[in-house]
């Protein structure tokens, strides 16, 4: 397809405001093809995807989910949250507790309830807070709700006391890093630096099996087009608008008679939950949850694909996540020695000559062409 | 002094300014007036060079000055008092004043005691921080800032907005003094017909981004402005 | 008392816990014909009053002309009654029973009172009509405005409204860019649309032309009866020809209250605020 | 294929680049050597580097694209534990072949893995009696960076200690997290526990970064050798090479290898590392351990006839090569080898100096035999047994099925 | 006990013998030929020979060996004193003080030392040095018996008591003399007037003495007898005590403070470029790292100076910083004007550049900086109280940073300019301020201060490509607690932070302070949504 070809199915895409559309047949077409190519497809044909390629795919997915939770709070209220890795985080080590639980007896020291860390540091019984992990569905529960509360009381607390703009960024980095070395101690009794690996199965069905991670990838998939839709459509509505009105004008929309601070924990407490879904999601499909995912820096990195991708469009933060994090893949193995002055070019770059990120680019570029198409027709 | 001769401007995609010519003569004070929307800041914005123009020349005592930054025009004797009066708002009243004075042709330290002849008000507030300030009072310190450059042209952008009636009069009398007595080039945008008639001696009326009339301000007739200001 | 007192009365057993409580709407008790009370009110900004117990009573339904110096805390009030503004001492009701001081600003927005600022703010980066929609009258509350649509009525009523405003033509234009002076008819619209009790007005004809002026005036005047509008005007004439009762402040004080005619003849006025000759 | 490919999955960029950029050269070095000799198999080697960038889940990931997509024969790679764990499933998942190079807390053996560095039997414990027999130490200090290593570690120690009837009194524990900066009161605390008149000694697993501001604390606040001697497991000759060392002068580190051993496969091996990179590189004992397991490799591919991993990593067993000070190198049936131990005092030109070393070469255990939940496990991957983890009790492969 | 009796025998027939000048020369010539061949342990049973044959003629000796620098020639066994200068081995004859200039390093071989050895030197050189010419080495001498004091040492005190002279050095035997009677005397009035001689003495060998006196058996009784002594050593000993106690907090406090320089450092900069000019500056980091990298480069190039290193690394550090900001503002920043977060991305690129171009400029591995002679060791103010040079010059450098800084911005317009820039730019070109200019001055002078910061924390801390990251966190904690704009708020919020954190630390450990810490801070926003020192009025409540 020609550049020009390109864009003229691209806007008649969106002219016709099918944007969406398009964005979730590709979605589907991909993970429809790509499980097929990996199930079905032999492994010498030209066609078969391998699971390594399923597993990046999946990993892709769910940080696509991560982005599009901070870009519904960057981008459409102007919550600059620098600590959402944190929730990502939470909703992994919730499912990894489950995922450690059902390992069972087959740790390598077969306790039959303590998982392989404790066995060795110690521990004599399993701590109060690891109950129920047994449980899918409580784990799942947990995943979402602690981060969910954690984000209310957080939220709650500086929505309510009026801290925003970057004291509030300050603040999130504050508390991921606070969480990062709360869960490195190994007193905290998630494993310390290690945190949780060596899972075996999910619901009974083997991680390393290709059919579970097909599956996985696809649920990631399924789960990625829910949350983008649902957020679209809380965008599209009133509450949407008054989003932007909150991020242009507080105060102004307070004096319209919203408790601003009430629609942004709101808001909040839904992104900390999309940030959740996607940790619950991540942790399967790549076999470890640690401290270092509180790292500040990766809820930084986050940031930094939203804005390459596009801030303030829901599927701009997607691209975002998928492009950088599919550049950063292959750079690490193109040139290992190097990749990151391609990766720092990359961020000034976008910054400087594409300041809506990817997807105003393409939009900009989009309206001089259907520009000058109107003027030659 | 000042000529803009055929100045067309755009913000993105949309014209403002068409086309548009203007002549204003040294040591007149000329009022620009015109609806809500036909350009006029934008006019007074390109002049200082806060606006890129897209085509024609903006002369400056004969030169051509559109290529030149706001700084360079505000070292050269342009002065501007901007609609919404853009005070420096963390900044103290005395800090406000002081950020003009390396324009200068005389170096000083010092604030020149005219201001605070002209505004008694800023004296008492030297040190309370700019944003803090009433409107009124933010207004005469706006007017201030740009006299402590020692402006040959002073530009004002609608500066009786929000203003108590004997400080307006207290404006209109420093502006025509500064333009009598000191024989300053002043540009104004004004909406209020009696204050434009006192002060002004030219008219410029605008309409869709162009300059429709100019004369004399004894010349503004009824029916000019009935054609050009009602609504 | 003590928190042992505390809690024993919150655990006693005729208690009803204050959260449990349904929110009642608080309904507006305009008896005595007083819409709003002011009263012995003072804001100190690091020592300096801006507010110096100032009493002020606004009927309802009146149109109140609020003119003094700059800086004489005209606009300071304004931020009190509205909830912007903490005072330091005073009180200050709506109605007879409503009490303003404790409430928030969107509270008190919900109760009715609308105001327009200063410096217009429109939500610059969102249409004319959305700016039109946010402030319509109706829930502000989440759930609501996730689901929200606007009625067929709503809808006339911005359509009137931004007949009103002339700015028809730029409905779908960002508001950020409007000029100046379309921003104020536009934070004017918002007002109207959201037909509040009382509105309070700040400056509403800073940058129109005179004939924009004379139209607000009669737009204002007509408001009047229905609401109660408290207006802030620089712009003698225009007070003039909507006034018909003026309030004038000095350095946070009442100076002096009566009809135009009363107000501009007043020595103190002239010395401060209107100048020798006019 | 025409080549056999190498992975090497060292961290290049991130916090760890600091230590495993170094082992990366060091298998490059192998290779370039190893290929100059004709390769193995008559195939010359491919190195395949990739970079995991410190971040833990990208180690697994990479794993299964040198394993999935590369197809290498064999991967080295990895140092701090929690990679190595991260990288596990996938090693086991894809039937892969790797060598890890470093001293760790042991507690593992993995059909697919090698340990080529220290178990704690081969470096903590040993180290402890040193000080207990040589320098008559009565107190200590156990103090570490808090994650599983030193944890493991101390807790060893605490047992051991414990053993040889050594109160809690005269034992403190102290953990700081990965990078600590600010030693001030740590180091003021340990100054008042060594002033009680008996002889105090600082165990130190403190490890990476938080090295260089402890030990310039502890030269600061005047705490010499001689007072309180401090015997790291974490601190080698690169570590030193980023210090000032001159008021470290005298302190201990106990590892299987140093720069300083005066053999000639050593001076060769110097001579060809410096050769390979800058005069002022020095050499570690991780170093020595990826050079040992590369060694080990290429031997056991050779008595295979294949790389094929199944068959290297039986003919591994059993395999000896020489390591650098002067000794052999056998890999045993629990995947770790027998090393010496030696303990060497840090000199100002931040070299290591024997002065003190095991007579014999201990042999590697991978379940530490003083923690309850290991001291009935072993590994053997021979038959009959051929489990990582065999509990000699019930004479069972506890949970893992291979 | 034995040897010890033995060798002070031998050591008195020493002092004896070198009346009959080098009579036992032939003697000693064996045991240093024995030395050459000796390994560690055998040393050790060397060195007391040695002492006994020689005495003070081996001093020189022994302290060579003692800094590690002896060596021998292999051929001729003579024993040298080796000094190493630009990779050159220089020899000087230990014994005879001859100069012999360069010698090859393959014809010399090193006699090593260890720790036991080091202690066995020591002692040995404090015995000869009792009686040495030079009353600095004999207080030294004295200092170093404290605590090790026995029977025959104590007569050989007595004996050095009553031809003292020297103020310094009586004081120090006689208290090395009370600790020694405070245990091991026989008479309790004695006993007692040691112990009281003890008072105020705060250093660790009279604490010891004194917890001897007073220790308890299994049952939880005195062991000593005499209620007397029991009675003065509780007083003596709670008198300590307290002092210790006082000395501790002073000593926490100065912790505080020092680290509370260290976060100041670190945000200083920051202070500037995110605080005033409104850049949230991810390559802060990187900037310190720099000035860090500067002092590692200044120090290669001048190997001799140690000393001046950091004098010239200083400007030098803020030359290159200020140039590199400078650089990133007028090529990247300037683009970014008014948008605030996308500075966040830019920066954060350049970040990564910077770090990935100093691994591949001086590798990943940490390099070692040298810390100049003047800021090593601790200022001692008394046994228990020391404060460490290094950390107290960087308190004070620090705060002379601020100082200068503050002043910067007072009395030069870059400051008023730069405060008009950020707040409203276009006015700012209106009222002729050349914005492209203080832009590139401001963030330059930022990263200068950073750069500079970097040369101070290369004292302290790692030099390598993580230093940045690993500072800029807490930097941005720093500015945010003290208010964004308002430099006395950083300087505040660094001291607090710091002091609160070291109060913490021996109550919960380190990690443990540090998480309380942050959610203090997190707290303590909630409560002061602007920081400590809010920027006011009416434009900043929106
Ligand atoms: N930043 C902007 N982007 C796009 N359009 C703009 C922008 N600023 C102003 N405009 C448009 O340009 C036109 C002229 O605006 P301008 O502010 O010059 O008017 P004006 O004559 O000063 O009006 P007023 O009397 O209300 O101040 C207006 O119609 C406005 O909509
Ligand atoms: N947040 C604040 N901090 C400090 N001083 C303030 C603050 N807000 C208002 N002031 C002061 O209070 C006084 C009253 O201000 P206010 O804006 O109410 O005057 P006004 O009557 O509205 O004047 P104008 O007609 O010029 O708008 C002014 O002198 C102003 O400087
Ligand atoms: N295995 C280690 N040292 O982490
Ligand atoms: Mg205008
Ligand atoms: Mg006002």
């Amino acid at each position: 397809m020609t550049k020009s070809n390109f864009l003229s199915w691209w806007s008649q895409a969106r002219s016709t405001g099918n944007a969406s559309f398009v964005f979730v047949v590709v979605l589907f077409g991909v993970a429809i093809l790509a499980s097929l190519g990996n199930l079905a497809v032999p492994e010498s044909s030209i066609f078969h995807v391998s699971t390594y390629t399923i597993s990046l795919l999946g990993k892709y997915l769910c940080f696509a989910l991560l982005a599009l939770s901070v870009d519904v709070i960057w981008g459409y209220c102007g919550i600059l949250s620098l600590g959402h890795g944190a929730f990502f985080a939470l909703g992994g080590y919730g499912i990894g507790m489950y995922l450690m639980r059902q390992i069972g007896d087959r740790g390598v020291y077969g306790n039959p309830t303590l998982p392989d860390f404790m066995v060795f540091l110690n521990w004599q019984e399993l701590p109060w807070f690891w109950l129920g992990f047994d449980q899918f569905w409580f784990a799942i529960l947990m995943a979402m709700l602690v981060p969910g509360i954690l984000a209310f009381i957080f939220g709650w607390l500086a929505f309510r006391s009026r801290v925003t703009g970057v004291y509030l960024s300050i603040m999130t980095q504050a508390l991921t890093y606070a969480l990062m070395l709360a869960f490195f101690r190994n007193e905290m009794g998630f494993g310390g630096n290690n945190g949780l690996t060596d899972f075996k199965d999910i619901l009974g069905f083997d991680l390393q099996s290709d059919a579970t991670r097909v599956s996985l990838f696809v649920i990631t998939a399924l789960l990625l087009a829910a949350a983008y839709f649902t957020s679209r459509a809380i965008m599209a509505s009133r509450f949407g608008r008054v989003l932007l009105s909150i991020r242009d004008g507080e105060s102004r929309t307070r004096f319209l008679g919203f408790k601003t601070e009430r629609y942004k924990v709101w808001l909040f407490v839904y992104s900390a939950i999309l940030a959740a879904i996607a940790g619950v999601m991540y942790v399967p499909q790549v076999g470890i949850i640690n401290p270092g995912e509180f790292s500040p820096l990766n809820s930084i990195e986050v940031v930094v694909w939203v804005a390459v991708g596009g801030r303030g469009t829901l599927y701009g933060a997607i691209v975002g996540a998928v492009l950088v994090n599919y550049a950063k893949t292959r750079f690490t193995a193109i040139f290992p020695e190097a990749w990151l002055f391609a990766l720092g070019a990359l961020f000034v770059y976008v910054t400087i000559f594409m300041p809506q990120g990817l997807i105003g680019w393409l939009q900009k570029s989009l309206t001089k062409f259907n520009n000058k198409t109107e003027v030659a027709s | 002094m000042i000529q803009f001769k055929n100045v067309n401007q755009l913000y993105g995609g949309t014209q403002i300014l068409w086309d548009l010519n203007l002549d204003i003569q040294p040591g007149s004070c000329t009022c620009i007036m015109g609806r809500n929307g036909v350009g006029k800041t934008t006019l007074l914005k390109c002049l200082m060079g806060l606006l890129p123009i897209k085509s024609g020349e903006i002369l400056y005592d004969g030169d051509p000055i559109q290529a030149k930054s706001a700084e360079w025009r505000a070292h050269n004797g342009i002065g501007f008092v901007p609609q919404g009066r853009d005070i420096f708002p963390l900044l103290t009243v005395e800090e406000n004043l002081q950020v003009g004075l390396p324009c200068r042709k005389q170096k000083t330290k010092q604030i020149p005691e005219k201001i605070f002849e002209l505004f008694p008000v800023l004296k008492d507030m030297l040190n309370r921080r700019g944003g803090d300030l009433s409107g009124g009072q933010q207004q005469q310190l706006a007017i201030g800032r740009a006299l402590v450059i020692d402006p040959k042209v002073l530009i004002l952008d609608e500066p009786n907005e929000g203003i108590q009636p004997n400080v307006v009069r207290q404006i209109g009398d420093v502006i025509t003094r500064l333009n009598r007595e000191e024989n300053l080039t002043v540009i104004l945008v004004e909406q209020k017909l009696g204050f434009a008639r006192k002060v002004g001696q030219d008219f410029r009326l605008m309409e869709k981004g162009k300059v429709v009339a100019a004369n004399k301000m004894s010349e503004l007739s009824d029916d000019l402005i009935k054609q050009h200001l009602a609504v | 008392m003590t928190w042992l007192d505390k809690t024993r009365e919150i655990m006693a057993p005729d208690r009803v816990w204050p959260f449990l409580t349904p929110e009642v709407p608080a309904t507006l008790d305009v008896s005595k014909n007083v819409i709003l009370y002011v009263e012995g009110l003072s804001v100190a900004f690091d020592g300096f009053k801006a507010l110096n117990d100032l009493n002020l009573y606004v009927d309802d339904g009146e149109l109140r002309c609020l003119i003094g110096a700059n800086g004489a805390g005209k606009t300071t009030l304004m931020d009190v009654i509205t909830g912007k503004t903490q005072c330091d001492s005073g009180d200050v009701y709506f109605g007879q029973t409503i009490n303003l001081l404790q409430r928030s600003e969107p509270e008190i927005a919900q109760l009715g009172i609308g105001r327009k600022f200063q410096k217009p703010t429109v939500f610059e980066a969102q249409s004319v009509f959305s700016n039109l929609e946010l402030s319509i009258k109706a829930s502000k509350g989440i759930w609501y405005n996730l689901r929200a649509n606007l009625s067929g009525e709503q809808r006339d009523r911005i359509d009137f409204v931004l007949e009103l405003i002339g700015l028809k033509a730029q409905h779908s234009m960002l508001a950020g860019a409007l000029s100046h002076g379309q921003k104020q008819w536009l934070e004017i619209g918002m007002l109207l649309v959201a037909d509040p009790k009382l509105l309070l007005i700040d400056e509403p004809v800073a940058g129109m032309t005179p004939q924009e002026t004379e139209r607000t005036a009669e737009l204002l005047t007509s408001l009047a009866g229905d609401h109660t509008v408290i207006v802030v005007e620089h712009d003698m004439e225009f007070v003039r020809s909507i006034a018909r009762k003026v309030t004038v402040l000095h350095q946070g004080s009442v100076l002096a209250e009566g009809t135009m005619d009363e107000v501009q003849n007043n020595a103190d006025v002239i010395e401060v605020y209107l100048g020798s000759e006019l | 294929a025409e080549t056999i490919k190498v992975g090497v999955l060292h961290s290049l960029s991130g916090t760890m680049a600091i230590s495993e950029t170094t082992l990366k050269d060091t298998v490059l070095m192998l290779i370039d050597e190893q290929n100059k000799k004709g390769g193995v198999l008559g195939k010359k080697l491919e190195p395949v580097v990739v970079d995991p960038a410190s971040n833990w889940p990208l180690f697994a990931e990479k794993t299964r694209e040198l394993l999935g997509q590369e197809k290498v024969d064999v991967i080295f790679g990895c140092w701090t534990s929690v990679s190595r764990k991260s990288v596990l499933p996938v090693i086991e998942e894809l039937n892969g072949l790797m060598f890890y190079p470093v001293q760790y807390e042991g507690e593992e053996s993995s059909k697919n893995i090698f340990y080529t560095g220290a178990a704690p039997n081969q470096q903590a414990i040993p180290a402890v009696d040193y000080l207990m027999d040589e320098l008559e130490v009565e107190r200590w200090v156990l103090a570490g960076t808090d994650y599983v290593y030193p944890r493991t570690t101390n807790k060893i120690l605490e047992a051991y200690l414990k053993a040889k009837g050594f109160t809690d009194k005269d034992i403190m524990i102290n953990y700081t997290p990965f990078g600590h900066s600010d030693w001030q009161s740590i180091v003021s605390d340990i100054k008042k526990f060594g002033s009680s008149g008996k002889k105090t000694a600082v165990v130190s697993t403190i490890n990476g970064d938080a090295n260089v501001p402890f030990y310039k604390e502890l030269g600061n606040q005047g705490i010499s050798a001689e007072d309180i001697p401090v015997i790291a497991f974490s601190v080698g000759e690169e570590e030193l090479s980023g210090i000032d060392t001159k008021p470290l002068v005298g302190h201990l580190a106990a590892w299987n290898y140093f720069q300083s051993v005066d053999e000639e496969v050593n001076e060769d091996f110097i001579k060809q590392w410096k050769k390979f990179t800058s005069k002022k590189r020095v050499t570690n004992d991780p170093m020595e351990a990826t050079y040992i397991g590369f060694n080990m490799w290429v031997k056991a591919a050779e008595k295979a006839g294949t790389t094929d991993v199944d068959r290297v990593a039986d003919a591994l067993i059993g395999i000896e090569v020489p390591n650098l000070t002067g000794g052999t190198a056998t890999m045993l049936k629990n995947h770790h080898l027998t090393k010496p131990v030696l303990i060497g005092e840090i000199q100002d030109d931040g070299q290591l100096e024997v002065v003190w070393e095991t007579d014999d070469l201990v042999p590697g255990d991978a379940w530490s035999d003083f923690l309850p939940g290991s001291k009935d496990i072993i590994a053997d991957w021979t038959d009959p047994v051929n489990c990582g983890n065999y509990n000699t009790k019930t004479k069972t492969c506890s949970g893992q099925n291979f | 006990m034995h040897l010890w009796i033995s060798r002070t025998i031998l050591f008195s027939l020493c002092l004896l013998w070198s009346y009959f000048g080098h009579a036992q020369n032939s003697d000693a010539q064996d045991l240093l030929l024995e030395l050459t061949e000796a390994n560690l342990r055998e040393t050790a049973e060397l060195i007391p020979r040695l002492e006994s044959a020689g005495g003070e003629q081996f001093l020189p000796l022994f302290n060579t060996l003692l800094a590690g620098d002896l060596y021998y020639e292999k051929q001729s066994k003579k024993l040298l004193s080796i000094s190493k200068r630009d990779g050159q081995y220089l020899a000087i004859d230990v014994l005879g003080g001859n100069d012999l200039g360069e010698v090859e390093k393959s014809a010399i071989k090193k006699i090593r030392v260890n720790n036991s050895l080091r202690t066995l030197l020591r002692e040995t050189i404090a015995r000869i040095n009792l009686t040495s010419q030079s009353a600095e080495k004999r207080l030294a001498a004295a200092k170093t018996m404290l605590g090790d004091v026995d029977d025959t040492s104590a007569s050989l005190i007595d004996q050095r008591l009553s031809v003292e002279q020297d103020k310094a050095v009586v004081q120090a035997l006689s208290l090395a003399k009370a600790i020694y009677v405070t245990v091991e005397g026989d008479e309790v009035s004695e006993r007692v007037a040691a112990i009281e001689q003890l008072e105020g003495h705060l250093e660790p060998e009279v604490r010891v003495a004194l917890s001897q006196v007073l220790a308890v058996d299994q049952g939880g009784v005195y062991t000593e007898p005499s209620t007397a002594v029991m009675k003065a050593a509780e007083k003596v000993n709670a008198g300590i005590a307290g002092k210790i106690k006082f000395y501790g907090f002073v000593e926490q406090l100065f912790f505080g403070l020092s680290l509370g320089s260290v976060l100041l450092l670190a945000a200083i900069g920051l202070a500037i470029t995110f605080g005033v000019m409104g850049v949230i500056n991810m390559a802060h980091g990187e900037m310190m790292m720099l000035g860090a990298y500067t002092t590692f480069v200044v120090q290669q190039l001048m190997p001799n100076a140690i000393g001046y290193s950091l004098l010239v690394a200083i400007p030098l550090a803020f030359i290159i910083a200020g140039s590199v900001g400078v650089l990133i503002e007028r090529t990247v920043i300037r683009f970014l004007h008014g948008r605030p977060l996308e500075t966040l991305l830019a920066t954060f690129g350049i970040s990564l550049i910077l770090q990935q171009a100093v691994r591949t400029i001086f590798s990943p591995l940490n390099r070692q900086v040298i810390t100049p002679d003047w800021m090593s060791g601790s200022w001692q103010i008394n046994t228990v109280l020391s404060v460490t040079y290094n950390r107290l010059y960087i308190l004070i450098f620090a705060l002379a940073l601020f100082m200068l800084l503050v002043t910067v911005l007072k009395k030069t317009s870059l400051g008023l300019n730069v405060r008009a820039v950020s707040q409203n730019r276009n006015m700012a070109k209106a009222i002729g301020i050349k914005t492209d200019r203080v832009d590139a001055l401001t963030f330059g002078l930022g990263s200068g201060i950073a750069g500079v910061a970097g040369v101070a924390l290369s004292q302290l801390t790692n030099v390598g490509p993580n230093l940045g990251q690993s500072y800029i966190i807490d930097s941005f904690m720093v500015v945010v607690f003290g208010g964004v704009g308002n430099l006395m708020g950083t300087l505040v919020g660094a001291f607090t932070l710091g002091i609160a954190n070291k109060f913490l630390e021996p109550a919960t450990g380190a990690v443990l302070a540090n998480i309380l810490i942050l959610v203090f801070i997190i707290l303590f926003i909630q409560k002061r949504p602007k920081g400590l020192f809010p920027q006011k009025g009416r434009a900043a409540n929106d």
